[in-house]
C-alpha cells in the first residue's frame, strides 16, 4: 500500500496484482502476459493457477470490454473444471481440453508476430514522403459515372436473391375417409351391441383415423344408427347400437328411420369443410 | 548534387507550402542563409538542365517545387487516368432498391439489404443520384428517397416506366423451393405470369 | 531526359498516389507499355545517379516518387511534412488477421483475436485500408474483408506476395524473459514449426 504503482507484476505471494488492462488487446494477450510473467511452458499450462490469476486481472473491468474478458474467464474456469475430472492412467481417447486454447494462444501469438512486421514495414514507408503540396486540382468536371443498366439490373437481382423467402406454412390436404370408418363402425355395430371410443378407433390410430372416425360417428349418430354416451367426465365414451328404444343420449331432431341423405357434406368434405361442432348436433 | 542541395530537395518535396529560406537553414544548423541559397540556385539549374518535368519557384514568400506549365495539359489527363468511379456494390444494390420501391424509407432499404444504409445513402445522395422525396407518415416521419433524373441520364432511359419489370429477371420474385438453386433454369423455361 | 520520362516524371509528381504502367500509357497513347516501363527506367536511374533525394519506387502496383528513408530525420525535424500517424496495436492485429485469411469474416477475425471487432473493421474502412470483398456462403452470409491497395502503400509493399509467410515467424511460447525485445532476434534463430 506504500508504492502507490506497484508494476505490472503476476501473482506471486503478494495479492497486490495490478494489471492495466489498456495495455491489452483482449483476452488472450493479458493471457499471454500472464504465462510470460510466470514462465509457463504453454505445453503445460497449470490451468486451475492462470484462471485464478485471470479472474484477479479483469476484477475492475470497464463495462464495455467485460464481454471479451468474461467469456475467456467462462472459458478457463471450464476448463479449470475439466482438469479436475479423475481420469484413468494412459487412456487412449484422451484428449488434453487445454489443447484448443493453447492452439488459440499460438495463433494469437502468430498474429502478434505478423502485426510487429507490419508495424514496423509502416515505420520504413513513413520514412519516405510522397509530395507535401498539392496544389488544387484544375476545374474539371467531374469524370462520368459508370452506370449502366445491366449493372443495375444484376444489383437488382443479387438484392432479389438476398431477400430470404418467407417461411410460409405449408398445408398438405389429406383428405378424411370419413367412409371407410363408417365401413368401419358398421362393421363393428353388426359384431357388437356396444363398443367404447377407444375400442372404434382400433390400435395405432393416426390423427386421420382419429378425425375420420369422430365424423364417421357423429354422422351416424345424427342418422340416428347408434346413441353415444360418456358415463361420467373424463372417461372414454361408449357407443351403442340404436336397435332398441334409446336409453342413452337421444340424439335429437332426427327421425331414426331410414333417412334420404345417405352421407351428408360431412362424410365426404375435405377437412377444410369441417362443419363446426355445432352443427351436427344441432341441426336447427 | 551537394548534400544541402539534397537535404533541401527533399524538404521542398515533402512540404506542405512554400518553405522560406530561414526555415530551410534549420535543416542544416550550420550552413549560413547564403549557403541554402547556393543550395537552392543549384537544385533549381539541376532541374534546368537536365530537362525536369519540375522546377523551383520561388513563390508566396518561400520555395517550392512545382511541375512546368508545359504539362499541365498531361497532368491534367493523368487526373483523368484516375479510374472512372463505379459505384461500389453496395451502391448499387442501395440503388436498385430505391429504384423499384421508390418512395422508400431508410428502414426498408435496410430491412432488404439486411445493412445498414446511413452512408450508402448519403453518397449516393452526394452523386445527385437519389433524393428526398418525401416523409412517411409512419413514426418519426421518416425520409422516403426516390431517385433523381440524373439517374435515368446515366442510365439512358427515358423515365421510370423502362426500367425492366421485376419478373422479367431470371431471379423470378415469384415464390419458388426455397433450397433448390433454381433460379436460371427455372425462369427460363417458366414463363412469367401476367 | 526523354519526353516520354519527362511526361512521367511530371504524372507522377503530380498524382500522390501509386499510379500504374497501365495509367502512365494513357499520357502518350503512342507509347508502348515497353516504352513506359523503359522511361520509368530512365528515370528512376537519373535519380539514382545523379544523387536525387528522391527515388521512384514500385509499390501497390504501381510507382511512386518519394523522398529517400536518409532524408526522413530532418524531414521531420524541421516539420515540413506530418508523419503518417501510427495505427493503434488492435488496427494492426485486425490488419494482420486481414492480410493473411483475405477473404475472411468478422467472426473468424474476432475468433482469432478474442475480442469484438466491430468499431476496428469500421475505422479500418474508413481509412480505406480494408474493404469488403464479398459475401460468405455461410448462415447470415456474412460479409467478407480483404485488404485495399492503400494497405500495400501503407506498408510499402509491391503487392502482398511480399507479405512474409507464417512459418517465418517465430511463435516461441517457451518461457523466457518478458522484457526482452525479443521478436527479430528470436524470429532469425527459432525455427517456426509447422
Amino acid at each position: 500500500m506504500t508504492s502507490p504503482q506497484p508494476p505490472t507484476t503476476a501473482l506471486g505471494a503478494e495479492p497486490a496484482f495490478v494489471v492495466q488492462l489498456d495495455a491489452f488487446n483482449g483476452p488472450l494477450d493479458l493471457l499471454l502476459h500472464l504465462l510470460r510473467e510466470e514462465q509457463i511452458d504453454i505445453a503445460d499450462i497449470p490451468i486451475a493457477r492462470i484462471a485464478d490469476q485471470f479472474l484477479q486481472a479483469i476484477q475492475h473491468l470497464g463495462l464495455n470490454q467485460a464481454a471479451d474478458y468474461l467469456e475467456m474467464a467462462g472459458r478457463l474456469l471450464r476448463l479449470k473444471a475439466q482438469m479436475l475430472l479423475p481420469r484413468r492412467d494412459g487412456e487412449e481417447g484422451w484428449e488434453d481440453p487445454r489443447h484448443e486454447l493453447v492452439r488459440r494462444l499460438l495463433e494469437y501469438q502468430l498474429i502478434k508476430e505478423v502485426a510487429g512486421w507490419l508495424e514496423r514495414a509502416a515505420d520504413r514507408r513513413a520514412d519516405q514522403q510522397p509530395r507535401g503540396y498539392l496544389p488544387p486540382p484544375p476545374e474539371l468536371p467531374p469524370p462520368p459515372l459508370t452506370l449502366d443498366l445491366l449493372e443495375l439490373l444484376k444489383a437488382v437481382e443479387q438484392v432479389v436473391s438476398q431477400i430470404p423467402s418467407p417461411v410460409l406454412h405449408r398445408v398438405v390436404a389429406r383428405p378424411l375417409d370419413t367412409e371407410g370408418a363408417t365401413r368401419r363402425l358398421e362393421a363393428l355395430l353388426e359384431e357388437r351391441e356396444e363398443f367404447t371410443w377407444l375400442e372404434a378407433l382400433g390400435p395405432r390410430p393416426t390423427i386421420v383415423d382419429l378425425l375420420s372416425t369422430l365424423l364417421a360417428l357423429l354422422e351416424l349418430a345424427k342418422r340416428g344408427r347408434i346413441l353415444i354416451a360418456q358415463p361420467e367426465a373424463f372417461v372414454s365414451f361408449t357407443i351403442r347400437r340404436r336397435a332398441p328404444e334409446p336409453e342413452l343420449v337421444p340424439v335429437p331432431g332426427e327421425p331414426p328411420t331410414v333417412t334420404p341423405e345417405p352421407a351428408g357434406p360431412a362424410a365426404t368434405a375435405p377437412m377444410a369443410e369441417l362443419p363446426a361442432p355445432g352443427a351436427v348436433e344441432d341441426p336447427a | 548534387m551537394k548534400p544541402l542541395a539534397q537535404l533541401i530537395e527533399a524538404a521542398l518535396f515533402a512540404a506542405n507550402r512554400p518553405i522560406t529560406v530561414e526555415e530551410l537553414q534549420t535543416l542544416e544548423p550550420d550552413a549560413s542563409l547564403a549557403d541554402v541559397r547556393t543550395a537552392l540556385e543549384e537544385l533549381r539549374e539541376h532541374y534546368d538542365f537536365d530537362g525536369h518535368a519540375v522546377e523551383v519557384l520561388e513563390l508566396a514568400g518561400g520555395y517550392q517545387i512545382l511541375t512546368r506549365r508545359a504539362f499541365a495539359e498531361a497532368i491534367e489527363r493523368a487526373q483523368f487516368a484516375v479510374r472512372t468511379p463505379r459505384l461500389t456494390a453496395a451502391a448499387m444494390e442501395t440503388l436498385s432498391v430505391i429504384a423499384y420501391r421508390q418512395p422508400v424509407g431508410r428502414a426498408e432499404i435496410e430491412e432488404i439489404r439486411g445493412v445498414s444504409a446511413g452512408g450508402v445513402l448519403r453518397s449516393l445522395q452526394e452523386r445527385g443520384l437519389i433524393e428526398v422525396v418525401g416523409r412517411s407518415e409512419a413514426m418519426g416521419r421518416p425520409l422516403l428517397y426516390g431517385t433523381t433524373p440524373l439517374f435515368l441520364e446515366l442510365l439512358g432511359l427515358r423515365d421510370l416506366g423502362e426500367l425492366p419489370r421485376t419478373d422479367e429477371f431470371t431471379v423470378a420474385l415469384q415464390p419458388h423451393k426455397p433450397d433448390t438453386a433454381d433460379s436460371d433454369e427455372a425462369a427460363a423455361s417458366v414463363p412469367a405470369e401476367s
